[in-house]
């Protein structure tokens, strides 16, 4: 187990804070991407070095030992996420691809005309386009989850929106933005009376809170591999087995067909239905890397490592006059939205990168949370588990200083 | 069931080299199995998804299970001859207990399984749902 | 430049060949999947150490830097390739991926019921199962593209499908089990009057013959990082602008919008459009490595080298006897499929294998050129730039050896 | 307008801090163009797709094109000051042929660019576009 409040520690396992100028600046962009541990990069590189083949279908030891390692990848989500079985997990490049998989399957064959689609109006894009775009296909409306001014979702208005016209409910696990999570099984029991299928975009989850899909309830959950600390273009996609039989497969091509003909061809079983061609192999291989890197870390300490980060950010955060900052301090994750009075984001932004400190601005994919907080944009700062106190201190610093003299221009 | 997992291991221990352990397995095959059994040769039986065909069936006989199965590949028909030659004979409750992985033992799993070339994992698969049917329908 | 015939210096180039066993073992099964140079596993180790960040939204200057890099290699694939601009060039997870872009997106659009596909009876099922998919949804057909017995279109026959209710044509420029090409020049001209856009699946063609889509004057063409020295889950996918401007888009999400509503969404400029999410971003900055690679090829060098292996590997094949193989000698690409009477292709590439010579088996993925062929599936040697002289000698000898062996018990 | 790039990079080759490069900036911005100019700031001036919000419009007189630009972030607003006060005055081929980099010779496009937050380029994009269209209607 390591120790989290040892961040030096930590940062040792990443490379890229040893790789000199650029490691020395404060990241606090992890909502965007995390940085990998070594572990993950060197399985990357000895897969291609030593192991490179392609998979499922060589009669071959090496394109078997390939097979292997990339099944032991979906073993591995299976057990990090809780589900019943490895047959439960599809192998995805992203979260994205997770969840135009679901709109354009589940959504395609179970969307009927006059069908409603929940999605709350705090969403990322990813899990708010592909549901416009199936309902628009399919002739259903989208409508929204209530949310209460906290930001969470609102189980005294739930009711009335929920009926046997909603064909599936889509909610993040984490938000984004201001790194709240939502209550995805009181949500789940909620929807039990009309069996409406639970959607949960995980992909700001797993890096901080314990993620179980069989407590939760939920009937989809998702998420991307380069937020978890593993490599880029890999993801997974936990569907409950009735869901997994009953649903048409996404991409077609090799690999998940059982039976082709020149006018029509079945399909193989599932999880295998859902991933034609030839996969990120090496990358899913990564990933297997990265969860045995997050099941090394004791998700207590965790929390309490990341409620420490974000007591120390909200108490500093509160001492810069005219800040805003979104969203309450209960979060699951330390991610800190937040705007000045009079400066614009962009500047903000553009000028903490100018002292070292590596921020987003912008409506951070989440046009719809920017609508429902009525502003046009706002800086986040998000923070993983090799961030440090140091930093926090360092950030503040230079926030004051790009304040200052950004009040001067204004 | 457990002796004849037990043979099989030790007949194949016998072998080192590639050339005799493929033969035995080939030669096991041939002399359980019947050559291009028709009958057996069906749709129905047919094992989907291999690369070789692989047909299995079964049938029960006072309380035990009893499999017959051809493969047009010599390597795949000695892989489900062991399976024949291992399960037949035996009970439902037996084969569904029975976790002993012989392919594993006899060196054979690492160069032939974890694919869906051979469909090993398929013909055990299928083995066993023999066995839960037979228990499902007895009840 | 290379030296091609030094085959020693050659593997040099890839570490897998200096790995020990796996890499003594006779590779040939390269259409399946190449090995990487070390410049590509190299790159991708370095940008997750030191570059590592997501792209197109950072402020700061590591963004700015792995958005540049991945942008590069957008441009490379367009200057590879010869299209007219990087706009053209979609980056993708891999063929299959590409496929089905086209086929939900300008077949969504454009095919019509009654309308009909043609697609050759000798396609990869990555080309032909997400045609198949699409004709059904919008009630259109599938139709053969004529091929004679030589296993090329048959452009006396062609004219006879050719009419204005074909909406696309689909076609691979170089056979995954032959290695033969077809003319898509000529083919392009032949669907002139019909103004019908052609699709080439260009999966095996890079790493063996020039491209120029703009010399073969085709609609669409796509290939796969993976076979040509590059990482998996990379790919990209050329469309003609005037296609890419009337294309829907394929997956919806983050990256790919300009204005988000909360019912409506619209999209911004091709070619992001129909790049939703976080890409494989390391992949593609080491699929750009892989392009340099390659570029550092002289084309006319390789092709006489793996003519010089294809005509050794024909004259030595054909001193086993009862063997057939398919598709004629004029091969693009070293890629030859065979079987021997009364063995099953299963026996020969599994015992071959224990022998060290690593092929494949099967249906490779090609159902309906086995039909074409009358055969339930063959052997797959397949060849690179790194294949020896030597290794032809290895493998037919082994050949050999296990014809022997698997005919004693026949 | 060649006079005009060697001005701005010359001013601009003064600082060395972040501090005064991009106070530098910002003031340049702010004396070249007006306070929340409200006519311009309207939908069809808009730049769309950058993160902070830039309004661009172009006139022309006497086969001369003059630029008129403001945004809502004070960076942005410098940037495209810069961009007002090179292109302002020139014709619409001598726009078209100038390559120069002025972004790069002072030091801000490894910064600021190659990204859709500050639309630079998309700024530039409109300049070029604006010249082409008026050589079209021209003839
Ligand atoms: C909540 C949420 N959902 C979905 C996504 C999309 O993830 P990806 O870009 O990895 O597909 C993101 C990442 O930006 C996210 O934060
Ligand atoms: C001709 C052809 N097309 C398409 C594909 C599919 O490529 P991928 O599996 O990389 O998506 C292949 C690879 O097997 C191929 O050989």
């Amino acid at each position: 187990m390591m120790d989290l409040f040892d961040t030096a520690q930590t940062r040792k396992l990443f490379p890229y804070f040893c790789s000199g100028n650029r490691g020395a600046n404060v990241y606090f962009d992890n909502a965007a991407t995390t940085h990998k541990p070594s572990s993950v990069i060197s399985r990357i590189s000895d897969f291609y070095t030593q192991e490179n083949s392609n998979i499922h279908r060589g009669v071959y030891e090496l394109g078997m030992s390939a097979t292997d390692q990339y099944e032991s990848t979906r073993k591995l989500i299976h057990e990090f996420i809780g589900s019943n079985s490895a047959k439960e997990i599809v192998l995805t490049s992203g979260a994205t691809e997770s969840v135009n998989l679901v709109a354009q399957t589940y959504g395609k064959k179970f969307v009927k005309k006059g069908d409603i689609i929940l999605v709350s109006p705090i969403e990322h894009h990813a899990n708010l386009i592909p549901w416009q775009v199936i309902a628009k296909e399919n002739g259903a409306k989208i409508k929204e989850i209530p949310i209460s001014k906290d930001l969470t979702i609102n189980f005294d208005e739930l009711d009335s929106v929920l009926s046997e016209k909603v064909k599936l409910i889509a909610i993040n696990h984490v938000s984004n933005v201001t790194g709240m999570s939502q209550d995805i099984g009181l949500l789940v029991k909620s929807c039990k009376k009309f069996k409406i299928p639970v959607f949960v975009d995980g992909a700001q989850a797993g890096s901080h809170i314990k993620i179980n899909v069989s407590e939760l309830g939920c009937d989809f959950y998702c998420f991307s591999g380069h937020k978890l600390f593993g490599p880029t273009g890999t993801g997974a996609l936990f569907i409950k087995e009735e869901f997994m039989r009953e649903m048409p497969p996404y991409k077609t091509g090799g690999q998940m067909v059982s039976k082709v003909g020149f006018q029509d061809s079945t399909w193989t079983d599932y999880p295998l239905k859902f991933e034609a061609g030839t996969p990120n192999i090496a990358g899913i291989i990564g990933l297997g890397e990265a969860i045995k890197f997050i099941q090394n870390i004791d998700f207590q300490q965790l929390a309490s490592y990341e409620n420490y980060l974000s007591v120390l950010m909200t108490e500093k955060l509160a001492e810069v006059p005219f800040l805003e900052l979104y969203g309450n301090s209960k979060k699951a994750a330390p991610i800190f939205a937040f705007n000045i009075k009079n400066i614009h984001h962009y500047d903000l932004a553009a000028l903490l990168s100018e002292n070292g400190v590596l921020v987003r601005s912008g409506h951070l994919c989440n046009q719809s949370l920017m609508d429902f907080l009525n502003i046009d944009g706002c800086v986040r700062a998000s923070l993983s588990i090799y961030n440090s106190e140091e930093e926090v201190y360092n950030f503040i610093q230079a926030l004051k200083k790009v304040v200052k003299f950004l009040s001067k221009s204004v | 069931m457990k002796n004849r997992i037990k043979q099989i291991i030790s007949d194949f221990s016998l072998f080192e080299s590639w050339e005799d352990k493929y033969e035995h397995l080939i030669e096991f095959g041939q002399e359980l199995l019947e050559v291009d059994n028709k009958s057996l040769r069906s749709d129905s039986n047919l094992i989907h998804g291999c690369q070789s065909k692989v047909w299995l069936f079964c049938r029960a006989e006072n309380k035990k299970l009893y499999f017959y199965a051809d493969s047009d590949a010599l390597i795949t028909k000695g892989l489900v001859a062991i399976i024949v030659f291992i399960y037949s004979g035996a009970s439902a409750a037996e084969i569904i207990k029975e976790k002993t992985d012989v392919f594993l033992s006899i060196g054979l799993r690492k160069k032939l399984s974890m694919n869906r070339s051979n469909g090993l994992d398929m013909m055990l698969e299928k083995v066993n749902d023999c066995a839960l049917n037979y228990l499902k329908n007895e009840k």
